[in-house]
Parts: structure tokens; C-alpha cells; sequence
């Protein structure tokens, strides 16, 4: 049967279906031969919270989404093109974020009465006319998975019921011409040591592209072609999980400073332990310590040595380890914070995201205590902020926190990989042993305000440090009322001083609204504004990574529109910290729903206000 | 601070001295408190060690003993209240050249602070913690500590104290801790032999201070260290050897017929049947009886060192990670998994 | 919910049930997790207590055991990571009418929550605390857990566990606590009758509950649970009563001539050498000696109650006050101290 | 001989000394009797932040300071006009606060070589001209006090000694014609036990009165009248952490909660626990906690309990309550948290003030957990404000968080005790067992948008709550988008709508400059406010004792002035919550040096703005 190929701009998919049928590995195995056919592409897994949730139901549903594209690609898709449903409670609990007209592909072997019932249907929808809006491809994948491994001999009847991922993926794999030796290739590396499985996983892929091909049911293929506005580099795919961890590393690795992440698990921020502790031999030892108040403090500890001192969290743990970034303040030691934001308040929604821990990061430790906050808005941009963040923290003796969440951390994009002589060395500058007989003054101050790091083991330099206030230069212990204010200045002028970069302003010629994100709603942003240009809007963008201090022309900026749209996963966070600094009157667009912001919200906001 | 003696012209540098870890800050406790003589015990004991001060590492926590950092002419953090044994792990692990010695009150260690203390000994962190037990809280001015004994009177405890205490050699011994010992500040050569073996342990040492607070809990060991009562309540342990006390180490302690260590005249039991003290044995059943011979230090009570055994050590295992990757190992990492190449 | 038996009409309540005990919200364990078992147990148990459900009051921590509360019809606070014995000591100190469950994790009971679970322990908080421990974190996906055994590979610990493990029922011996038991989820028989004991408690109780994570610390403690081993391995403890196991009760507990435990075949020493167990003991010395024996439990482990004792009760000295003052009262407080009058 | 009496409106005196001189004492005597006099007062200690620094040093002295006058007092007072001095230690460490013209009265005894040494003097200050731009007074006190109680049988040396104190008293008493029989009683009254001491005491006060009679060295007695434009009733001095107790004690009562006080002992806080435990007679109970966390966790057990609970702590503590406090927003149980501000960061100065907190009790937390955040002004005050925390926490079922400093907790003036019937009574309202047959609605809201509080012992509303998102209604975990929305909403809309009063302003006809104080400073913008006008200027003043939510009319306030002046002791706290709330360009005068704001210092800015 020959069959109409139509060219396309941008897809989202989205795999869905319960925890055990693999639904990752589908849309990782699909990301990849994306990636390889060259298309720009955003990802982003939907775990259950669950750990093993009860198969078939809703709570056990998990979703892998993939936006791609002839052009770049800014998110990972707000509402999917195609949705695959491995089951009743796949389809329901993605159904409503798909828009009418979406293609539907399901499983119709898993649309069994128990599976409805699982779901809490009532009634069967591929039957009740419930989906009479979107297109919708009823596929046996079970039978026909079963089937195309038949033959295979020693390949079980649980190998067959495993391997419909592999069919659905070779489905789609037709559907949009993504080249199959990628996966194949995989399919032989993965399960080389178990034939008959790697045999069964293959029969089941190709069995998924032959149907497709041959199949009434789908009549048009799609062409995606390849994205010819990239750099030219070498990339990979990374989420803002092994972005970070890779940043860090590159950073110890420039600085010549041993890195020592001590972190307590918590989601999402787990994963960077888990990450950075399978490469000791960079250097880097990782400690899963007691709590978050000691994985703070041994950071501190460690940055006390001279050491690159590093601790990660999420909400509920930054709460803890304040009164020791305090500590870091007053000590003004090197010190990295990370924290991988997630909803809120309290243990709130721990798999989902959001961008509520930015006013708690600048104010969140008693007494005036500034630092420097940043954040990254896109995954691959965590290693550069990870690499910042550092530079920064040794530069400037300060703790500096880092704002991601679990968005980024999550999502994947391709990242063009840094040649390493173009990183930048970081000179720890350690206080050398002084020959002059002055007494050493730990309070002294360079061009930066930043005090000397003189670690144990230089001789003469021994010297003492707390949290009480420190007599400016010599940094004795002092009670005197006007030393704590020039101390209470200086540290608030360092900070001030740190210097950022301008923000780069993506504005059209007559733009009069200002479309002002900050952290992971970058592609967002952009995308959501791409589209309000491409409706004949004039529209200006622009994205702060420097929360602290905020890039110096903001106010300029913020004063040169009209208008201010400042959207965010929070009640208005940014927001306020803009209108008390520069007085102008910005809009919030907050959304609190424990999802990332989307490109339409954008769009929708923007055109509201054209 | 002192002049810098490893800084010398070539020559081998003159022994340190006392003056050596004597730094230029006032001391600044109460007259007659309990932390000068420790204080100056370790001052002088530092040299035995011979690390160059600026090897050696107090990381301290809040309070009146907290303020041990101050006065050592080395490398000292003042950290926050119950948290020094965190900041001490984080050195401790990636700077195993230095010597790092923890200092930390009863309330410090056992109350705010307990958490990271048992974590410490579990892990067998390479620390010597000095807890200055003086049963009270003396930086905030007279609080009940979790070691204040039943009944006393604070300004928290207006009726008395009603909590049952920690014994903090026992409550070590529950955490795993691998050397705990016990000592008194008015003892000073006990303290120096205390910390000479602390020091020697390869490994989380914890030192139990009996200190005395002359202000807000005066006297609370003076059972121990009043010269007429001294010699009928401090039971010396010492490996190896029978467990033998009072002024003609007349009394002792053997095991009853019930399983229970029980104190004894020698004469009525005989030499024999005193328990010999082993500190050595992994199984800290022994020690963890002789912790609870004495509720209260008001009674005989055991001075010495209790466990003294090998684990490894935290932050030794694995590689050393005392240095970065090179430059192309980056490179190889950065390029790992599934690239791809646009030009 | 279900239905409310204690708001009659007038004649006794009809006894409870198990159902009374079962909320409405679905269990979210994994298929196989220990802690329906468990769940189980403790809904088929509190009948007995003879308690309505209302004045029982479950309190749990951060983690797949902190989701008990969730299944309990009584009333239940989900409380943060590892401070569910401090959430159970407020309401406990002011609510003496109330039976109070805590049920916590190995990581939030040990790691973050270490604490306040010694400090519960130590005041002897009437509380009956429910320690699941799977030796593994299983909420956040298998990382490792301070009862994780040396060499245990998890998502935190690639190369392997390298710090040495909490015994929790040394660790709550040493933190002074009054009860102290061991039993396993497998076992409903023994948790029951654990259970009962803990409950029956005049304090604080900590019951530790080996607990199968079948998802990622799977068989853990099949040397003590599978039909083939669990005979040879379960030392069960039973007060007043020589310490014997496996099958056929051929092996014991004895004291060898250095003091030390040790397992023993009765058929070797005879069985008056045989330790009595005896968990009214004032001093835990024997209790700790025990917990001891085990380092892992693969190989013979005593289970049961290794101590159970009296002593004064948090919250229970001084007036009562749960009543407030009268205005009157209030007035002359406000009133007292000197005063003078404008008018 | 006769002397001149010349009349003051008001005056300051400031005893300082060793610590071992019993400064405090004095200073308390003093009071009382001025208080019986009739004088408006406000005091002041000052301790050293040594438990026992060496006699003599500089690190040694303690300072009392009382400010009294013929009309209502509004603070402890700048600049002492007279200084007591008993040591060099103690000349030195006050002498940079007294304006030129200052009386200062040396104890002259204590000028010896050793002491002057102890106190880093070169030579003495009494000898050396240093001292010409004051009135000194030169009393050899210890040897007067000695010759006193020479005579008394059974009184030691030591006793002698140790009453100069109570010499100085009797100066000053006669210096300022303060009524002698409140002293004397007193006298009696505390040493009765030992009559050699109470005689001994008695001798050096009388002889210190009889000293000022008839020395030529103080030729003018000063009259302060009674103040008359003082409200009946009945008075007594409190401080604000007795104000602090009291207000707690009376919310119990009226209540009908017992009160449960979870407390961590930290400088200054710990003195609240103190004061709470010696009331077990009042359905109160103390309990020190193990540690900050814990102690947050204790209250809020205790809520959950029905019972009122409160916690109590300074700067670092906060930090560490936070994670407990972000549940109990969750939770929305009522919960009373008093933050005892100190200078920071970190461990910073302990025993100094500072107004450094408010934006961490505003944001210290991770995500969206709005709360109620309340300051006392004045350390009566601290009653009214405990009293309300407590209705506001029940009415609403929400944690408050009450922000009180170490100025207003150690300063002492006079209160008008409240009647008790006329404090209103506080309904818990908890929810009652249903008998409707219908499920228990945890989390359904009355026209405060509070949720029942239902707790253990009610039959038949069993209910499990907890950290995680629950459902909108019934409380159960939820992790739906838009559920969590609205229930973001929710609870921020039920604290921005929590009633509270307007901003009660004084405005002078024609003013333009509006001062507008937060929390302890009320007094010295109001006296600053005051000395401007005297001065000639007109000038508005305004204080807030609710930060969250503002008083409804804020914004009008501040719109209706040219220029907003807002002074802090931190670095612009409030300033940056009116100017992102209202976009008015406020102006900061900040203080951070460890001490209140002086009303000197208010009336220089006022006046540099005029
Ligand atoms: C987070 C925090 N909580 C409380 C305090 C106040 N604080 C300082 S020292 C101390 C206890 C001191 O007692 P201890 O540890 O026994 O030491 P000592 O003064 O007796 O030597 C307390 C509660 C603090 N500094 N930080
Ligand atoms: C302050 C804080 N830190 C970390 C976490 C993440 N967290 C939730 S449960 C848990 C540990 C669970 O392990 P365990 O207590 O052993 O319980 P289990 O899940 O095994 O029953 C952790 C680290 C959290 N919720 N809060
Ligand atoms: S208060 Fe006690 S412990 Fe502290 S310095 Fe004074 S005497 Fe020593
Ligand atoms: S992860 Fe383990 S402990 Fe948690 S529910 Fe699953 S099986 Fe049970
Ligand atoms: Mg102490
Ligand atoms: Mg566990």
C-alpha cells in the first residue's frame, strides 16, 4: 500500500502507559533516534509518585513526552500531537491534556473490562463515542507483540508481554522515519548476553514498523527533517540532572579542587547523588549524610579545607541547612547550594514542579544575611550554571545557591558538549604563607571585598573563624556597634558587587510588552512568544538567570516597555523582588500546578495583553 | 599568634612547645571554670603529637567550651550549636593530612548535637571529640543539659529535672563508637594520658570531660576529684589489668552470680574473681556494663578509657580523591554516552 | 470511614473489630511490601486494646512506612522527615488520655530523626514506636540507610555501603530506653504479641520490625523468615526463661569464661549454663550483651523483648495541667508583683 | 546646707559598673521607686555577653539605664544625662555615648592603677583633663559605704563591699527626690532573712542619701514631677518578656486551651522559658526540647492535640523551625511561633538587637506557605500581641509567627495591668462529632476560609492530615493540578484576609514627610517625630504591628505623603515589602549596630528631610 508522506514542523509525542510497560525506555529509545536523524528535540519522563503502584491503575501510569523538530526546540511540547496508550488508565489520565483532533494510538488488547475497571471506567471509551474528537488508531499491539515473537525459541510468553513497548515504538518509528538501526543497534548491545530477549525485542520493533507500513489503518507518514539551525559541535542528550553533575565536575576539575558533594535524598534531588557518586574517580566523593543540616555542614567543613564544598537539596531541606548557609555567610567560605525546587508548601507534591524557593533563597536565614542566587533555565544551560555558580563562590568567599527544579532535572535536550580548553581555569587563589611577620588578617579584603582563603596546612596562617561577628580585617570576635554595621555592609556590598552579565532583550520592533521569565520557563517564554510573532504580535522577551544580584540594566529594561509580563510557577516571586527594586508595576502570570510552564499559556497571555 | 616554627631556614624545626598552641586571644571564661585547666592540658599535651600547628584542625560548637577554638594557636572553626561534628566529617574526609579534634558541650554534643555525634562514631569519622560534660548549660546561663541529674534545679527546670539523663559512654557505646573514654578536668596527668591515647586512635575517639561549672553547677564531680572522696570513687580502668579501687584498692569489681557487674570488697571475693578489663574486645558488652556501673558520678564511678578497637576508618575507603581528574579525563566524561557530531 | 461504634445509642459499644481499625483510603505499598503485613497485624491487634478508635492516635514520619497513618481509622498525623517523636511527644505531654502509635522508617527514625528517637527514649515518652526497618530508603528509591549492611550496593552507594550500621536495639539501650523488643513482618504471631507488650508499656516502647522491601532490599531477612533457615537463626527471647533455639531448641545462649556471650549447644555445656532471660533488669547490661550477638541478621538473631522496666514517665510529674486557670487566677498573676494605682 | 531644686520634664541615668556591683539592682530600685513616684519611665539593662568576664575589664560592665519624666516616656532614652560610674571599665565603655554637659558620678575608689589597667587605661581619665567637657562627681563610694556599716555587728567586710551599690542608689535617689521607703521596704523585705545584710544595704542607701544632702559636691537637687497625663488603673513595669508570658497565660485562660511552651534555650529567648516554667500553676507546661526542631514539632503536636501550642526562639532557631512551621501552614493547625530577634547573621551578636528577621518569617519557608506575621511595638505591648497571635492562630488555624527583639524583651516600663473580663474570650470552636452520617470534610473552610479543627477524642471525625497536597475538601493526598492551585489560593486568601486594623496616623497640619516604624522602634519615631515638631517641623508618623497582611489602608497612607521615611534596624526590610506591595518610592534610614534606634536619630533624619 503506498502511502502519503506529509512534512512536518514540530511533533510531541507522548508514550503512556503503566509503570511496567516500559514506556521510558520507549521514549528514550525514540529520543535517540531523534537525535541521530538530527532533529532539535526537548523530553520529559512523568513518573508515578508511587513507588510500585498496583498495575493498570491511574496511579501507576507512566509518561514519556518528545517534542521535535525541523527548527530549534525550546520545551519539551505543551499538549501532544500523538498520544500512545498502553492502557484504559494511560489514556484517562492523559486525555485531557491532549487538544481535539490529536492522534490516539492505543493497545486495544489492554482494554480489557478489568483494565476499564482499573481506570474507573464505566464504559469502554474506544466504544462509547467518548473519543469521537481525536483520530484514533485501536492497534492490537498485545496479539501482534505475541505473534512476531512466536518463533522465537526459549523466548517466553513474559518476553513477548514485555516486548510491546518495542512494537509501539516500531510503530511510531514508521510513523515518523526515524532510522531503525539506532534502535536495532541498541536492541543488540542491550541484550547481547540474552539472544533469545534481544531477538524477541527486535521481532517485536519490526513487526511495529511493518505494520505501519502496511497497515489501512495509518495511511500518512510524517517527515520531520532535520534542524539546520545548529551550532556545529559535538552534543549529546543530557537532562539538567547530569547537566549540573557534569558542571560541577568540570569545575573541580578546573580549579584543581577535589569536589565533595554531602547530600541527604530527597526528590528530585537525589539524582545528582546518585549521579556524582558513580564517578570517583574524578575526584569527587559524595556522602549520603544523616540529614541535610550535616550535609551542609560538611560541605562547609570541606570548603573549610579548601576543598570544593557542595550540598543539594529540595524545599524541605533547604529549611534545614539555612542556619549553616548562614554559617557560610558570616564565614565567607566557597560553598555551592543546590536546590532542585519541587511543589510546595511542606512535603506538598514531591515529583511535580515548581519555582516557589526564590524568595526563600534570598531570605530564608535570620539576621541580613545576602548571597548570590542563580538559576539555570534550560538542562543543558545547568552545567554553565553549575560552572558559574563555582567561579562565583570562589571568587567572591561566598555560598552561592542554585535554583533549578524539577523540570529541568528532568527534561532532556541535546547539549552541545564544551571543548574543555575553553572552560575557563578557576584559581582557587589560597592565602599563601605570609614571611613578613603581620599578623594575618582573615578579614582583610581584595578589589572583589572577598577575604582570603587560607587553608589548614599553610604554615603562619593559622587562624580562627565563627559565626560571631567579626572585627573588619583582623576578624576577632567584636561586639561594637559600628564594626557590625561596616560588616553588615560589606557583606551586603560584595554581594551587590558580584558582577553579572546584562540581559539580552529578544525584542521586535515596536514591542510595547516585555515577556520577563527567570529559571526553567525559558523555552517556555520563547517558544510561547515564537508563537504570538508568528500571529503578528510584537512582543519582547527576556530570561534572568542572576537572581542575585539581578543583571544591571534590569531596571532599564523593566522601564523601557510598557508592559511587564513576568511569569512564574510561583504566587509571584520574581515579581515582587522586581516591583520593591525598580517600582515598576509588573504583571504576574502564576501558575502553581505543579507542572512546567507552556508555550500557550505564554502565547495566551501575550495575546491578552496585545 | 605565635612566631611560625615550621617555617624555619633549612634545619630540622626546634620541638614545639606549649607557647606553640597558645593563640593571642584572652581567654574569656569564668574564673575558676572547669576549661582552663583542660585547656591548658591539651596545650601542653599538642606538641607530643609533633604535627606543625597548622596541621592540626578544632572545629568547635556553641557554647562556653565552644569557644576552645579561640584560644588554640591553630586552625580553628567556631562552627554552629551541634553541628561540629558535620563540619569536622566534611574536612575530615577530604583532608585526611590533618589532625582534627572536635570540642563540644553536653548540651552541644548530646542535645542539639546528638544526631550528628552518634552518626560520627558509627561511621568511625577520624575525630577526637572532647565532649566537656558539666551536666548544665553554661553559655546560656544555666539550663538543664540531657546529663543534669534528676531533680536539679535550673532556670528551665524551676521543679527540678524530671528527664532521665544520658550516660554518654553508654549512649557512644550504643552508636558503635570504637574508643570512648572518660576523664576529669582537675586530673591533668589522666586527661594527657586520655588524649594521648585518643590521639594514637585510628578513628572517631570520643572523651567524655567531667567539668566542673563553678557557676551554675558547682561541684557536680567533686565526688571525683575532692581529695578525700577521690581515691573511694574513681575506679581507674586500665587493659589488662583487674578492675581494683578505693585508697588500698581494696575495692573492685566482678561479676555477680546473676550476670550483673557488681562492685565488691577484694577480700571478700578474692583477687580472681575481679573482672580484668579489656578494653580491646570488639564486643562492647564489658564496656557497656562498666558505662552503667554508676548512674551518677556521685558514686564510684569509672575514669579511663572503655573501647579501644579497629574498624576502617570513614573516608578511606575507595579511591584517595585527593586530587582532580585531568583535563582529557574531563573531556572523556563530558563525551560519554551517545553523541553526535554537526558541522 | 467506617462507621462510628462508640456513638450508640446508649447500651455497652458493641466490641470492635478489625474493620473499625481499616480506613477508607487505598494502601499504596508495593505488591509484596512487608508493611501490609504489618498493617495487618496492627488493625487485628487494636481491638484488643479496648480503646475506641478516636482516642488512638497514629503519628508517622516521612517514607513508605509513614504512610500507616493514612490506613488507621483513628486519627493521624503524617508528619516531616524524621520528627514524628517530636509531633508525638507535644500532643503525649498534653494529652495523657490518648494512646499514641509512632511508626517511622530506619532512615527517618535513624538518620534524620536520630535525635529525637534517643531523646523520646531517654525521657520515656508514652509513646509505642514502630521502627520498620527494611535497611534500605524505599519512599526515595532505594538509596542506603544507616541499618544498611558494609558492602550493600545502592543508587547512593555504587561502590558499596562502607559505614559500619546502627544496631537500633543497642542504640536505644544505650539511649536509656525502658522497652526494647525485636520481632519481624513475616511473624504476625510474634508482632502481636510484641505488640501487646508495647502497648501494655507504662512509657516508651520501641519496637524495631524487620521489614521485607521486596522492591529494593529484597530478602534481607530471609535467614530469619524462610521456612528452611528461620528455626536455626530466630533466638526468641522469653523472660524468665533459658535462651535456647532452633529446631529442636539443641543450641543456647551462655556466658563464656571471659564474660562474652555466646552461642552455645546445649548439648555441650548443659543447660543450667544457659543465660535466663531476664528483661525486668534494671541494668540493660544483659539486654545490650544481646542486642550485641548479631552483628547481621543472617545468622542466629534474638528477637522478643530485650528489656521492659519502669521508670518515671515523661510528662506525668508536677501538676496535671490540663485544665487552664481560672480568671481569678489569672487576674492575681497579672496583679502580682508590685503595683500602684492611677487614678 | 541648702541646695537649689530645679525641675526636669525628663531625665536619664545610667548605672554603670562591674558586673559583680550589682548595677542591675540599683537600676531596678531606682525604678520602682520612681514608678511609685509617678513618673513615666522606661529602663533598659545592658549585660555583658561574657558569663563572667574578669572584674574590672571592659568586658565585665553592666549597664542600667532608665529614662523618667513628668510625661508619658517613649523610650530608655538616647544619651544618659547622668552616667554612674563605679569602675574605669565602666566610664570607659559608656563614656562615648554621653553628650558633652553629661553629669557622670564615679565611684573614685575604684580608679586605682589596676583597675585603670584593666580597663586599657593610660592614665586616669579623673586626672588627666579627658573628662573637662563633663560635670564629674568624684565619690569615694566604697569608702563611705565601708565607714557606713562599720559599725553593724555581724556584717562582714565582704558585706560592706558589696553595698556600694545600694550608695550610689541612695545619691541618685536624692539626687532626683525619689521617695526612700519603697527602697527601704524593699530592703527589708529581701534581706529580712539576714538581718546583719538588710542593715548593712540599708546603712550604705541611707548614707548615700545623707551624702547628697549634705556635699557640697552636688549643689542642685532635681525635681521630675509626677507624670499626669497617664490613664487610670492599675500598674506595674513589665518587660517584654514578661508581657510576653502574661499574654500567653491570659489566651490560655480565655481560651480554655492549656498551653503547652516548646522552647530551645537561646540568648535572648530562653528568658520566656524561664518565665513560663515557674507557672505549672496555670495549666502551662515548659518543655526543653532537645533542640529548635523539635521544639517547633512539640507546639505543633500539641495543637494537633487541641491544646495551645507555642514555641519560642531567636534568629538561628528560626531557622531551623522552618520546616515545621511550613507544615503546620499545611496542616493549617493554629500555632504560635515567637521569634525573640537578636543581630545576626549567624551566630552574629547574641545578646544585641537587631529587626533582621522579618523577611525570613515572611519567606523562610520552601513554597507557597503564607502566614500571619505580627510585632509588638513597645514591651507592654508584647501582651496585647500574644494575646492576638493566639486568637488569630485559632480563629484561622494557621501558625503566627510573633516578632519580638531583645530590646523589647529586656526593656521595662510601666503597663496598665488589663482587666481580665475585659479581655475577650477566645472560642477553639472545635469541630463537634457529626451524626450526619456524612464523611468528615477535614478540609472544608468557614467564612474565614478556616478549616474545622477537630481533635483525637472526638468520636466519629477520624481523619489523617499531612505535609503531602491534600484535596480541596476532603483532605485527601492529592496530586492534581489544579487542585493544587486552589488550594495555594486558598490558603494565601485566607491570610490576606485575616482583619486587621488600620494604620492609625499622627499627622501635624501640612506635614509631608511620613515616618512609618515597624515593631520595637515605636517609641523613638514617636519621641523622634515629637522633638522634630518641637524643633518647628510637621511631620506624620505611623507604626505597624501587623506585617502580614498590612493594615488595609496602607497604601493610601503612604500615597498621601511626598516622602515615606522607613527606619529599620536591619538593611530596608519593610521597605522592601511597602515598596513591591505599593510601588511608592519609600526611603530607608537603616541601623544595624546591635542597639535600638535612638530618638535622636529619628529626629536627624526627620529634620534633614524637612
Ligand atoms: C541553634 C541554636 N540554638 C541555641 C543556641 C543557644 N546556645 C548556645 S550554647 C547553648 C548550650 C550550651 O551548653 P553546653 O553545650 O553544655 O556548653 P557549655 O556552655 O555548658 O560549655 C545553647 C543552647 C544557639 N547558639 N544556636
Ligand atoms: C527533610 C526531608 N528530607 C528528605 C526527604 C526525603 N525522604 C522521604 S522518605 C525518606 C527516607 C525513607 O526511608 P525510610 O525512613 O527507611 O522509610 P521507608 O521508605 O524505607 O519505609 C527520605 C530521605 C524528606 N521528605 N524530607
Ligand atoms: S558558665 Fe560555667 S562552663 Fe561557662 S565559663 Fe562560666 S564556669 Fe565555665
Ligand atoms: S519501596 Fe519497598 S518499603 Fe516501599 S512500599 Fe515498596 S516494597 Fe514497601
Ligand atoms: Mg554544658
Ligand atoms: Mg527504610
Amino acid at each position: 500500500m503506498s502511502k502519503t508522506i506529509e512534512e512536518r514542523e514540530r511533533v510531541i509525542v507522548r508514550f503512556a502507559g503503566d509503570s511496567g510497560d516500559g514506556m521510558q525506555l520507549a521514549g528514550s529509545r525514540f529520543t535517540d533516534a531523534t537525535a541521530a536523524l538530527g532533529n532539535d528535540l526537548a523530553t520529559l519522563p512523568n513518573f508515578p509518585a508511587e513507588i510500585r503502584a498496583p498495575a493498570g491503575t491511574l496511579a501507576g501510569v507512566s509518561a514519556f513526552q518528545i517534542h521535535f523538530a525541523s527548527r530549534d526546540i525550546l520545551t519539551p511540547g505543551d499538549a501532544p500531537n500523538v498520544l500512545v496508550a498502553m492502557n484504559p488508565a494511560a489514556l484517562k489520565s492523559n486525555l485531557a491534556e491532549l487538544d481535539r483532533g490529536a492522534t490516539i494510538i492505543v493497545n486495544e488488547d489492554a482494554f480489557s473490562k478489568r483494565n476499564l475497571e482499573k481506570a474507573d471506567y464505566d464504559a469502554n471509551p474506544l466504544e462509547d463515542g467518548s473519543l469521537s474528537g481525536y483520530r484514533v488508531h485501536r492497534i492490537p499491539m498485545t496479539t501482534l507483540t505475541a505473534r512476531a515473537v512466536e518463533g522465537i525459541e526459549e523466548a517466553s510468553s513474559r518476553d513477548a508481554g514485555r516486548a510491546k513497548n518495542l512494537f509501539a515504538l516500531g510503530v511510531l518509528s514508521w510513523l515518523y522515519g526515524r532510522p531503525t538501526e539506532v534502535t536495532q543497534h541498541w536492541i543488540e548491545q542491550k541484550f547481547g548476553r540474552n539472544p533469545a530477549v534481544a531477538e524477541a525485542n527486535l521481532a517485536a520493533f519490526n513487526a511495529g514498523w511493518s505494520f505501519g507500513e502496511t497497515t489501512e489503518l495509518l495511511d500518512v507518514q510524517y517527515r520531520v527533517n532535520p534542524a539546520t539551525d545548529v551550532a556545529a559541535g559535538t552534543y549529546r542528550t543530557v537532562n539538567g540532572t547530569t547537566a549540573l553533575a557534569l558542571g560541577l565536575i568540570a569545575a573541580s576539575v578546573r580549579s584543581g579542587l577535589p569536589l565533595l558533594l554531602a547530600s541527604y535524598p530527597i526528590t528530585p534531588a537525589s539524582e545528582l547523588l546518585h549521579e556524582l557518586s558513580r564517578h570517583a574517580g574524578f575526584g569527587v566523593r559524595t556522602i549520603q549524610a544523616e540529614d541535610e543540616i550535616a550535609a551542609a555542614g560538611m560541605a562547609l567543613g570541606a570548603a573549610f579545607g579548601g576543598r570544593l564544598g557542595v550540598t543539594a537539596t529540595s524545599g524541605p531541606g533547604m529549611d534545614l541547612k539555612e542556619e549553616t548557609i548562614g554559617l557560610a555567610v558570616a564565614l565567607e567560605l566557597p560553598m555551592v547550594v543546590i536546590d532542585v525546587q519541587r511543589a510546595g508548601p511542606s512535603t506538598g507534591m514531591p515529583t511535580k514542579t515548581e519555582q516557589s524557593d526564590l524568595l526563600m533563597a534570598l531570605h530564608g536565614r535570620h539576621g541580613e544575611s545576602p548571597l548570590p542566587v542563580i538559576a539555570p533555565s534550560t538542562s543543558g544551560g545547568c552545567f554553565a550554571a553549575a560552572f558559574e555558580a563555582v567561579q562565583l563562590a570562589i571568587r567572591y568567599r561566598t555560598p552561592v545557591i542554585l535554583l533549578s527544579d524539577t523540570f529541568l532535572a528532568s527534561s532532556s535536550e541535546p547539549w552541545r558538549v564544551p571543548v574543555v580548553s575553553d572552560l575557563p581555569a578557576i584559581d582557587p587563589a589560597f592565602a599563601r604563607a605570609g614571611g613578613n611577620g603581620e599578623p594575618f588578617q582573615p578579614y582583610s579584603r581584595d578589589d572583589h571585598l572577598a577575604r582570603p582563603w587560607a587553608i589548614p596546612g599553610t604554615p603562619g596562617l593559622q587562624h580562627r573563624i565563627g559565626g560571631l561577628e567579626k572585627t573588619d580585617g583582623s576578624g576577632n570576635i567584636s561586639y561594637e556597634p559600628a564594626n557590625h554595621e561596616r560588616m553588615t555592609e560589606l557583606r551586603a556590598a560584595k554581594v551587590a558587587g558580584i558582577e553579572v552579565p546584562p540581559l539580552e532583550v529578544e525584542a521586535d520592533a515596536g514591542a510595547e510588552l516585555l515577556v520577563l521569565g527567570w529559571g526553567s520557563s525559558e523555552g517556555a517564554v520563547r517558544a510561547g512568544a515564537r508563537r504570538a510573532r508568528l500571529n503578528g504580535h510584537a512582543v519582547a522577551c527576556a530570561h534572568i538567570r542572576h537572581l542575585n544580584p539581578l543583571p544591571p540594566n534590569t531596571g532599564e529594561v523593566l522601564r523601557s516597555f510598557d508592559r511587564v509580563l513576568v511569569p512564574e510557577m510561583n504566587s509571584g516571586q520574581l515579581a515582587q523582588i522586581l516591583r520593591a527594586k525598580y517600582l515598576v508595576d509588573v504583571e504576574s502570570f502564576c501558575k502553581v500546578q505543579g507542572r512546567p510552564l507552556f508555550a500557550a499559556e505564554i502565547e495566551r497571555e501575550i495575546e491578552a495583553r496585545a | 599568634m605565635s612566631a611560625v616554627k615550621t617555617n624555619g631556614n633549612g634545619g630540622a624545626p626546634p620541638a614545639l612547645t606549649k607557647a606553640d598552641f597558645q593563640s593571642d586571644q584572652e581567654t574569656r571564661w569564668c574564673p575558676g571554670c572547669g576549661d582552663y585547666a583542660v585547656l591548658s592540658a591539651v596545650q601542653q599535651f599538642m606538641p607530643e603529637l609533633d604535627i606543625p600547628p597548622e596541621r592540626i584542625v578544632f572545629i568547635t560548637g556553641i557554647g562556653c567550651a565552644g569557644r576552645f577554638a579561640y584560644y588554640m594557636n591553630t586552625y580553628g572553626l567556631h562552627g554552629i550549636h551541634g553541628r561540629a561534628p558535620a563540619l569536622a566529617t566534611g574536612l575530615a574526609s577530604t583532608r585526611p593530612d590533618l589532625s582534627i579534634w572536635v570540642v563540644s558541650g553536653d548540651g552541644d554534643a548530646l542535645s542539639i548535637g546528638g544526631n550528628h555525634l552518634i552518626h560520627a562514631l558509627r561511621r568511625n569519622v577520624p575525630l577526637k571529640i572532647l565532649l566537656f560534660n558539666n551536666q548544665v548549660y553554661g553559655l546560656t546561663k544555666g539550663q538543664a543539659s540531657p546529663t543534669s541529674g534528676i531533680g536539679m534545679v535550673t532556670k528551665s527546670t524551676p521543679f527540678g529535672v524530671s528527664d532521665h539523663p544520658f550516660n554518654p559512654v553508654a549512649l557512644a557505646l550504643g552508636a558503635e563508637a570504637t574508643f570512648v573514654a572518660r576523664t576529669i578536668d582537675r586530673d591533668r596527668r589522666h586527661v594527657t594520658e586520655v588524649l594521648r591515647r585518643a590521639a594514637r586512635h585510628d578513628g572517631a575517639a570520643l572523651v567524655e570531660i567531667y567539668q566542673n561549672c563553678p557557676v551554675f553547677n558547682d561541684g557536680a564531680f567533686s565526688a571525683l576529684t575532692e581529695k578525700d572522696v577521690k581515691d573511694q570513687n574513681q575506679i581507674r580502668l586500665e587493659h589488662g589489668k583487674p578492675i581494683r579501687f578505693g585508697a588500698e584498692d581494696e575495692r573492685g569489681v566482678a561479676r555477680a552470680p546473676d550476670g550483673h557487674l557488681a562492685i565488691v570488697d577484694v577480700a571478700d571475693v578474692g583477687e580472681d574473681a575481679l573482672i580484668v578489663h579489656d578494653s580491646h574486645r570488639m564486643d562492647p558488652g564489658l564496656a557497656f556494663s562498666l558505662a552503667r556501673l554508676a548512674d551518677d558520678p556521685t558514686e564510684p564511678t569509672p575514669i579511663g578509657i572503655f573501647r579501644e578497637v579497629q574498624r576502617p576508618v570513614f573516608g578511606r575507603t575507595g579511591p584517595a580523591r585527593t586530587q582532580t581528574a585531568s583535563d582529557e579525563q574531563l573531556e572523556e566524561l563530558l563525551l560519554s554516552g551517545d553523541t553526535w557530531t554537526v558541522t
